[in-house]
């Protein structure tokens, strides 16, 4: 009963208020046959004791060197930020719906959403969805309801977006029989811009745009963004919010923006925590934004004309529309969401450029030690801090040898496609420094020396 | 109220935070480049923290109220569970990493799947789904793969209890299929024969939660199970209310095929002002194959690995582009394993104690249960429609009133049939002092409703904000900051 | 306000936090057994966090409010700090752990050692004591230790400035010195005849810190260290104000002998509501042989060990059972590591310059300057003398009222010899609206003083209380909970 | 600049206001020639460096299983205490001068009084001094103040008191010219009652009993008390708060009770971190409270009765009393108090008694496995969880050789008393299971057969 401040005289004297005699009485509407059995479950642990066996579980994953990307992100986490997200008025309150007794998070997802938008571009941001990859299946739906009447509502995804993204496009939004068709690569990474006019020619909907891609490629996103409006195309576009400090916002892409901005900000102050919970956002212009899902906070006064803040929109919502609502969603990261905007308030646009570049800054020196060294990269293409590199030898070995050397060393991207054997997919952050890529460089050479040997 | 935006300057910086230089990246092709920077705030450190620990005061939360919000089983969150899924050697773990160097993380996965499946009765689980509206998904999407699986195309209607939860429709639709409300009796229970009238071979499934969100317990489970099965549908156990049973009852047992838990409901894990929470789902064996991926497994000679496509090759898929909330798990796993085998079992006898003792305690106090011939499960529903027909104070005015007493409010018109309600859910970790005041509390402030209503409809008058203008909020939208606005205060 | 004890009930426990058992001990005699246990408060988890999470509500504190307190220098506490200290291999390690595997702590100590004497322009730093008083009696007790290593017994008394902190007096009687006060001129210096009259062959030594408390810089430090040594004495420096002067004089160049440091005003440590603090001291050569132990020391080799009274057989001795207040350390180490040369030589320029800013404008807002021809060090003084001759308000009305306005009060009454006095510090980490944001309110508290004074003593008006009896408190003590008693609300 | 706020234009536009065109004016007071030289100072880093810097320093002390006590105790900390206690408004306020702007803080020092008052038996008890070691002097000098016209201020102190609590005790009082005279011990390790009187018989003003002593060893505290105070003696008692929650508490020694009762209250949720901070307490009898040293937080009323608290009884301190005041102190160890505070209200006198006897469980496991293996203890006395073991070889290769198997083994006790050859002081808690012990018992046999071969 760890945690239930109950003594016997308590439960005796409520029991007695209630004219119970025992507590199973409290159970008498419950059908006896349905009456669980002895249950198999561990022993009662006291904190210490669980604490001690999770910290022998945890280990010293955060002793090793981190050159994984592919999708989340290692940057500096200022001690602020989850010391402040972790204030038990934070961490443990509700959802809030009750807007007097909740101004505290309120006002910090409206700044989130104003942080977004303007990182991203567009008007209007939501107070996050579950992940990215969530996110996006989120935002081809709300896409395709802003297409209502197309139609051919297929939706056009590049094979460049992260394989797992795409699965988990396909996996929600499949279920209402929607179509997905993905459309190659040239051979610099980018989406080809042929194959997209014969994929638009065939009739689409919606194109989903990923900047940087993946294999943190740099696409020719005006271009692309025009070429597919221009033929009643919504455009999606997928991102990582740590490029926008330097990449040119989606809502000014091509001549009209983007109609839709997506993408999971946790590289924005949100730990790597095994992959969740990280933190999707959804941002649109403001003539969408009743199509969006997700909850969002708006400024209003009081009946003082004190200004303040409240869940507004709320007839978008399930708990309101029910079968109508935008999304089923409820229950969203709201706490990541929180530290999202700590972190952008620590950061500040120029810190956050100082961590873009820097991250970027070191993947150049990579790449000049590795091209030094013989391995060339895949792609020909301007890259964001990411890029696959072609080894003389397979991946997973390298992996292993690697881990010996206490280094996370990349991703094996043949795992996700054939084509790119021999593919290993390195990112660098602001975490590692010089010394840390040169290691890296000089381990990774020691490595495949020692596999072809 | 002072935006952080207000508190910026052209030039600052929390020079700490950043790294020391900006390397000048001109291998990125100047087109690509974005020209105007984003206006994110440029404040110093103390600026930053004093602003966030000032905005956390304005909230009400566990940590410093009774927060007795009916569905939501605002329960004491361990920190101890928060020390344990802080632990660096989680924190830093990349999704991809090696399974080799993360069998730490995976058992513990794996052992809270394991806990999972005896606490519900059930035969598989997949930790995946980021909240309980995911999990609600996913099952719904299992019972979509499973006809199809069948060839059984004609389902195309998910049925639904009117006292339903709006992620149970709201899922359904987005699975693709239409939704067929099912009345519920003035007793709390499921219409039986609107149900039996319902049920076709058009049926994939019926959702429900078990207790209902009356706050009752259904007691034709064995029934309505009977009836959805021979009709040739599938049951589904939105497992938001679970704590109310926990132990005593499991959803398996009662013939549930599948269901979704709200780890942030009923494994105490934190709410963080509106998430992430997580929302396992668990299956009867016929719903294995189809289980959201990844998924934990342990091969013979225990060692871990995520399960994923090329193990259920039949998998719904993935929900999310890694593995869930993992950092939630880990709190969930935390509370499992601290609370064991005894604590888990007290769990739903003392939130059903104390959820009767407040019924029992406010209907003494002059307030109208909406079920008074029934047990209260883990939370109960008053209903003010006499005091709002008689004073002209509605739920929303009691519950606004109650601020000002320190209380957060119940839910407040949920579920949507009965009138004026408020759903009441104390939790087992509140103490019989805390219930006593809450009902002090009611009682002062139905006085007040008969003797100074105004009162009431003008409150709350103690917190940061007077009551707030919602329709305003939606008329005017405004809802992102615009550089050079002013918060006007 | 409600005492945990008040939530207490018999028999109930926070059960995660005990051991699940309690074995007999019945090897231990009966006689020396305890029969009653103590009123400890038997309170849940949840009770715990949620009494003391409301409580801190109820503090200002740096995180939260402007807290220009004088003397004290309450800058932001890098957050970065606290995680560096509470890193569980630093939290985890015994004080009697075998230096081979302390290396790592030793050699940060041992930085921090060499990085505060370059700052201070000392020899010799022990980093033992506890807090800044105790850094004085190191220093005194050196002082003492010096005379009589060499026979000079004559030296008796100790001459310190009237403006002087309390600590100074006090801590020249715990090293069993009588003390003699040496008046400040009109002008905030010392007077340099009176210091001249009572300087001799009794004089151990004099105390003072530069600037003084005054909040000016004493001009004549050298004539003052030329008569004090020309006398025999050595010189003490308070370092309670070394944050006006960082980087910019160094006290050793002053020719101060001896020293103490506050890190939990000048290095940024938390305060802690009272502490705990840490009070290095540095020395002169001469003083080097009389260093309180344990002091960090480095061999050729570069291992580091704990120098003890093996090490400096003259040592004043050991000031705690271990090693002074490591965590404090920690965080010091972490800040001048962060700031480095460049940050640690700005932090005097920018704390002038708020507080010349910030008395410059109090001065154009009415105010009555202490020292109106002196240039501000890092804090400053204004006297409402005349506000409370002609509008009977006093310092401590004002400073009350300052609460209301949200801002903590300045330090009121000391130095003792300016009468109502404010002591006016807002230190480097401040920006410029926080600082014209107090002028608003001190105006606007002005304008109230002479049109509603009464407003000024009824304050403060805002918070969990208003003004506090204290005659009464001293009166009937009440200085702990009874077993029975009620708080009475 | 790391944390200073101001852009180059705020520092203009302030100069301006000041009327001065360079910050060096701010300085214009000061002698040019006192200006500092050149310093050598490192270079500035980011959090993020210094932070793996420090990590790097910080290692992995806390995976070794510790068995030293000896004045610093490893028990369990509910996580609940340090995130309560690191909560901005509690770690970054200053002394509580501010009552009506301190109520957070004030009451926790009131409930510590209380709580610490109730634990110790006595009336009254301070809102803390540094540690225990500068505590006992402290304690040693109000003693002393109680004793005002004694014909001779003596000090007798048993040698069974930590030997680094005697020496502080010694460099602070010494100041003072008080001698203090050494009690030797029985060969129980306990205080020798006979030696006691002789000391007492050449006149002494103030005994120092310390239960238990540093050996973990038990005394017979009632007669000893009693013996002295017969003498117009003033007792100190010296303890560990956590043994109290099982032991006497020493306002019930003897007839009369202990005078005065000073300690270290780390044991009580305060971690090891390589010696502090740490947190003393003093308590006392109401009639001695104006001699206490140290803060004191007294309960009053505000302006409209309602309750509230405040600092008290300044009187006796420097800020108001300088050369006259009861001690020099001003920073005192607030947070580790409030700490303790907290740790207390979630143990309750239960939780407490069972980490005591737990503590306590585990040494007389430890001791009979080692009894069993030939080894024993120096004293044939009771103990507290803590006890000296005489070895068949020398200590410090021992030690070393159990740190290499991950075991902070004990102290050697011959380094302070030669009298104690091959004494290992060994100490458990709660922390331990007893299969730590049985693996402990096991590597020390496994050690002592390797250094004798
Ligand atoms: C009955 C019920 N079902 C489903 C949900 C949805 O859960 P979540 O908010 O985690 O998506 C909730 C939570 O509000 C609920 O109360
Ligand atoms: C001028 C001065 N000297 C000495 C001290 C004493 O320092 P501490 O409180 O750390 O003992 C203080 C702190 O209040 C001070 O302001």
């Amino acid at each position: 009963m760890s945690y239930i401040p109950h003594t016997y005289e308590d439960e005796q004297s409520m029991l007695h208020a209630l004219g119970l005699q025992h507590q199973d009485q409290l159970f008498d509407e419950i059908p006896a046959e349905l009456a669980a059995p002895a249950l198999n479950l561990p022993e009662s642990l006291n904190e210490m004791q669980v604490l001690r066996l999770l910290s022998a579980k945890a280990g010293h994953f955060h002793e090793r060197r981190c050159f994984i990307g592919f999708g989340a992100y290692a940057h500096h986490i200022p001690a602020a930020v989850w010391d402040i997200v972790g204030r038990g008025e934070f961490m443990t309150a509700y959802t809030p719906y009750q807007a007097e007794a909740s101004q505290g998070t309120l006002q910090v997802i409206y700044e989130f959403q104003s942080m977004m938008a303007m990182l991203t571009g567009m008007d209007v941001c939501n107070a996050s969805v579950y992940d990215g990859a969530s996110g996006l299946a989120e935002a081809v739906l709300m896409a395709l309801r802003l297409q209502k009447k197309h139609p051919n509502p297929r939706v056009l995804v590049p094979d460049g977006v992260h394989p797992w993204y795409r699965q988990t496009l396909r996996s929600i939004v499949s279920q209402q029989g929607i179509q997905i068709s993905e459309v190659g690569h040239n051979d610099k990474g980018q989406l080809d811009p042929s194959r997209l006019d014969e994929e638009i020619a065939r009739g689409a909907a919606v194109l989903v745009l990923a900047q940087p891609n993946c294999w943190g490629v740099l696409d020719d996103v005006d271009a692309l963004t025009d070429q597919a409006q221009k033929a009643g195309i919504k455009v999606v576009a997928l991102v990582n919010p740590t490029s926008l400090a330097l990449l040119k916002p989606p809502g000014l892409w091509g001549t009209r923006g983007a109609d839709l901005v997506v993408g999971d900000a946790q590289p924005l102050g949100i730990p790597l925590s095994s992959g969740g919970p990280y933190v999707g956002f959804l941002a649109c212009r403001i003539e969408s934004v009743r199509q969006l899902p997700g909850r969002l906070v708006g400024r209003t006064v009081d009946v003082s004309m004190r200004p303040g803040f409240t869940l507004t929109l709320q007839a978008r919502e399930q708990h309101i529309r029910r079968a109508k609502a935008t999304s089923n969603i409820c229950t969203n990261q709201g706490l990541a969401m929180s530290a999202a905007t700590i972190y952008m308030s620590l950061l500040g646009a120029e810190g956050l450029a100082r961590v873009a570049a820097v991250s970027h800054q070191r993947m150049l020196e990579l790449s000049r030690l590795l091209e030094d060294a013989g391995i060339e990269p895949f792609f020909a293409s301007p890259v964001f801090h990411e890029r696959l590199f072609r080894l003389p030898v397979p991946v997973q070995p390298v992996l292993q040898a690697m881990a010996q050397r206490g280094f996370e060393a990349g991703v094996d991207m043949e795992r996700f496609d054939p084509s790119l054997q021999h593919g290993l997919l390195v990112c660098t952050t602001e975490l590692l420094e010089s010394e840390d890529v040169r290691d890296y460089a000089q381990s990774l050479m020691d490595v495949i020396r020692e596999i072809k040997a | 109220m002072t935006l952080i935006f207000e508190h910026s300057i052209p030039g600052r910086r929390a020079a700490a935070q950043a790294p020391l230089t900006r390397p000048c990246c001109d291998d990125l092709p100047e087109h690509l480049l974005r020209s105007v920077p984003p206006a994110l705030p440029e404040v110093s450190e103390l600026q930053v923290v004093r602003h966030y620990t000032r905005l956390s005061q304005k909230n009400f939360s566990i940590d410093t109220h009774f927060y007795p919000l009916g569905s939501c089983t605002m329960k004491y969150n361990p920190r101890g569970a928060h020390r344990a899924a802080m632990l660096p050697g989680f924190l830093a773990r990349h999704p991809l990493a090696l399974p080799e160097e993360s069998q730490g993380v995976l058992s513990c996965l794996y052992d809270l799947q394991e806990i999972l499946k005896e606490l519900t009765g059930m035969k598989g689980v997949s930790l995946t789904p980021a909240a309980g509206a995911q999990g609600e998904f996913a099952g719904v999407a299992m019972i979509r793969a499973y006809h199809q699986s069948r060839s059984d195309h004609a389902r195309t209607e998910i049925l639904i209890p009117t006292a339903a939860h709006g992620t149970n429709p709201a899922t359904a639709v987005m699975c693709g299929y239409t939704v067929r409300e099912i009345p519920v009796l003035d007793n709390g229970d499921v219409d039986l024969d609107a149900l039996q009238l319902a049920l076709g071979p058009q049926t994939a499934g019926l959702m429900m939660t078990n207790p209902s969100t009356c706050g009752v317990f259904e007691r034709q489970i064995n029934l309505i199970a009977g009836m959805v099965h021979t009709a040739g549908g599938l049951l589904y156990y939105d497992g938001a209310n679970l704590n109310a049973i926990l132990g005593k009852v499991r959803p398996g047992d009662m013939g549930f095929d599948v269901l979704h838990m709200n780890l942030h409901k009923t494994f105490a894990t934190p709410h963080g002002g509106g998430g992430p929470g997580s929302g396992p789902v668990g299956v009867h064996e016929r719903l294995m194959p189809f289980l959201p991926i990844p998924v934990v497994g342990r091969n013979d000679d225990g060692v871990y690995a995520w399960l994923d496509e090329r193990d259920l090759p039949q998998t719904i898929g993935r929900l999310s582009a890694f593995m869930g909330n993992i950092g939630v798990l880990l709190r969930a796993y935390f509370y499992a394993r601290q609370l064991g085998h005894e604590g888990l079992l007290r769990v739903g006898v003392y939130a059903s104690l104390n959820a009767n003792y407040l019924m029992h305690r406010l209907k003494e106090a002059g307030f109208k249960l909406a079920y008074p011939e029934r047990r209260a499960s883990h939370e109960f529903i008053i209903s003010l429609e006499w005091e709002a027909r008689h004073w002209g104070v509605t739920a929303m005015d009691v519950a606004k009133r109650l601020l000002d007493y320190g209380f957060h409010a119940p839910t407040t018109y949920f579920p949507l049939l009965v009138p004026e309600c408020l759903l009441i859910e104390p939790t087992e970790t509140e103490s019989r002092a805390e219930l006593d005041a809450f009902v002090a509390a009611m009682q002062s402030i139905r006085h007040e409703a008969e003797h100074n209503p105004q009162l009431l409809k003008d409150a709350p008058h103690t917190l940061p904000v007077r009551r707030l203008d919602d329709v305003r909020a939606a008329r005017e939208l405004n809802l992102c900051w615009k550089p050079g606005e002013s918060s006007n205060q």
